[in-house]
């Protein structure tokens, strides 16, 4: 019987290695894997690259993450929100690095990472500071820049349902960076809410099929990152 | 002529949103941009876009009823009306890169007379740099408006001959709503296509850094 | 009101012109809209190019199409078939060209047109025949091939239920191209057997959301390839 | 030894199904791979894969219940099991050249020393030269079996020094699964590892085209 469900939120993050690149799905709050961040601190590894398309905010989940010093390079878009001060000074003060890439450029390299296409070619970026570095070819009459694929030893995403294949449906814009991420992981790790029996969920309607997934922690009641924050939280 | 000359933020928004067709697909940008949503002209219905994976977006939700996992770009809860659909970050770039939306509003730093855009940083050395998805908007949508105050909070010139600031992409803009006037990017410059109420050429044209063509006579 | 319905199959069609690139969904009769491509040989555009993954059975839907002499060149995968004998005997006598592409290359570079991505790069087809011709790059000590993005005037698709806005559903195995030629196409036109009120779709569930329609044809009981095959049939 | 030496068809798909991991996700090409379906061993479970977008199909429908838009590669009528998914061709490839699948079963034409795979055309001037998903499944899965008589209907080895039938992939297979024998490629070349009952190394690498190491004896 296929079953990819794990016990613990402990042991499905147990043997991420130091210096392991990990995607951690979410947009803002929306999707964030928050006890899965929490695990992965509590286990400990370090020197990690870390791939999202923020740096989290106040000092819970991904912030938390980034305060405990796990953090040597983020891959983002945008690593400055509301209530995020805790990447911003580590930044400035040299100890973590960071890669800027455009939003749809980071979800494409995603992609693309997760579909074994090592690079593509894109127009945006072309003409401004971040073109720096990258290759430009013409296309059509069209300058472009060459992007490659990103992949990573983990990814940590959240779901709202899961069955035991994996098949994972998400919640609104939940869906984000982490069906993508999913794809480009050699290990997935998803926190659902709930896990059903194959069969339950429409095979017209996943969103993720199994074959991406790899264990599955049930998280019924998942901590909201801005209740978190509002409440003064920090973790540990 | 006072302070209060020109347009409010919210007449601003509601200035673009005329020039938006029926039916349009659009994206609109933080800031500004986002009161557009709250000026459809009668007879007309947009369909909005939200990067982060959602296309018929509708209005902030009712006190209490939100889900923090039903946010827009700016990351404030929305909520979706009948027709909306969900999808992830590869296939709404897939929509803003391929060329599928019709039009987004965006804010700006600064634009040049030949429309490059800049609206992302200031360049200044201790900033945290980000970009979001600005980059891929002004690649891949046809039709791109500006909305923007005409000059920085201390009178310099947003609309200049080159962009000092760091681009966020060249030749971008089409059309630039400010609180005192509504202007095209031509192969000219800067083309004056209407002034705001009680404001004159002259005002405006000395509050933009670079030459200001002023309105066709109609012949 | 947002409405892309269109009165009939024949109005879907009208402004195909001569020279035009169709992407026709389908794989094999699965999905294969059949009425549309009837409406397109009434018609009488000619000079087409036309991407498919087969090049249709018998002498209905895409082999009617072909056999009236109206595609000059072919783009797919699979141009051989069970009941296929209206292309070979066209390809051989030099009528109709052939471009020859692996299927998920095929996938990909319609994938990509639809998504702003003039060219990438794949492992297939290195070390092949058909390498020749195409630049070869190396990645991470693997070598790739640099593929084009494929774009289309337009795309001629089958799905089982639509929205008012044009966001569709499909059947089954029937999903395959379709939802990739959607998204590729100048004017995207599809078939379905049922039209509902926007709404009326889980947004969680919908496979094409509407931004990718520009118009729908209700036709509620579609003819199925293999039957009319079966019966011998042919159109006109 | 009889014409009936070595395995039939089914008991070939059969040995093969041995050698899948439980829980592995599978794709089985045209012919005899799809034999492969109707043998899965005991305690095991796997999930098959169709490039045309399915992950978890079942066999055939019971005559009448099947739907013509329900079909596999081959493009026959098969179900749907529990936990399914449906998805588009873009979607499926990416499984196929992202590397998720675990294994592919193939048919070839021929299969060279060095694992280089030849199963699409052969090269004869007036064919139709048609590829489908199989160039995709050699380059993106990690561990691919070819399902082979060992030699053609005229006796010609199938298992050859170098192919001369255009390739699908060079260096993809990873062991190859005959009437006669089960085969490794290996940096040394065709390493056989069992016979077919009743059949000896002499027979099998007589009929073979190009050198075949001996079973290793247990040191």
């Amino acid at each position: 019987m296929i079953d990819k469900r794990t016990a613990s939120p402990a042991e499905a993050v147990a043997d991420v290695s130091d210096g392991a690149t990990v995607m951690i799905g979410g947009f803002g709050e929306a999707g964030s894997p928050i006890e899965l961040i929490h695990a992965l601190i509590d286990q400990g590894a370090t020197d990690l690259t870390v791939v999202n398309n923020n740096t989290g905010s106040g000092e819970v989940g991904l912030a938390a993450l980034i305060k405990a010093g796990r953090v040597s390079k983020m891959i983002c878009s945008y690593p400055r929100t509301a209530n995020s001060t805790v990447f911003p000074e580590l930044y400035r003060s040299g100890r973590t690095a960071l890669e800027l890439v455009p939003q749809g450029t980071l979800a494409e390299r995603i992609r693309a990472g997760g579909a074994g296409i090592p690079a593509f070619y894109t127009a945006t970026s072309v003409g401004t500071p971040l073109e720096e570095g990258k290759e430009r070819r013409t296309f059509h009459d069209r300058d472009y820049v060459l992007e490659l694929g990103l992949t990573a030893d983990f990814a940590l995403i959240k779901c709202r349902v899961a069955d035991r294949h994996g098949n994972l449906l998400y919640n609104k814009t939940a869906r984000n960076f982490s069906a993508v991420m999913a794809t480009a992981a050699r290990t997935t790790v998803v926190q659902t809410k709930e896990v059903v029996e194959p069969g339950a969920l429409d095979p017209e309607a996943i969103v993720t099929p199994g074959i991406f997934v790899h264990r599955i922690v049930t998280v019924p009641d998942p901590a909201h990152e801005s209740v978190l924050v509002a409440e003064g939280g920090s973790y540990p | 002529m006072s302070d209060t000359v020109g347009l409010t933020r919210d007449e601003m928004a509601e200035r673009a949103a005329l020039d938006i067709p029926n039916g349009a697909y659009v994206n609109l940008g933080i800031g500004i941009p986002e009161l557009v949503a709250r000026h459809v002209p009668e007879g007309r219905e947009f369909i909005y876009h939200t990067e982060n994976g959602l296309l018929g977006m509708g209005p902030s939700p009712a006190p209490g009823e939100g889900d923090p996992e039903l946010i827009n770009a700016g990351k404030r809860q929305v909520t979706a009306l009948p027709g909306a659909a969900y999808f992830h970050h590869a296939d709404s770039f897939v929509m803003i890169r391929g060329g599928h939306l019709d039009l987004c509003v965006l804010g700006a730093l600064q634009v040049s007379q030949r429309g490059d855009l800049a609206n992302w940083s200031t360049g200044a050395p201790d900033a945290i740099p980000a970009v979001g998805g600005a980059m891929d908007l002004v690649a891949g949508v046809d039709t791109i408006f500006v909305i923007t105050q005409h000059t920085t909070r201390d009178g310099q010139p947003k609309l200049v001959e080159e962009c000092t600031y760091p681009l966020t992409g060249p030749a971008a803009v089409d059309r630039i709503y400010t609180d005192l006037a509504v202007i095209d990017i031509t192969p000219d410059g800067f083309q004056l296509v209407e002034l705001s109420p009680g404001v004159d050429y002259d005002y405006v044209a000395e509050r933009t850094g670079a030459p200001l063509i002023p309105i066709r006579s109609t012949p």
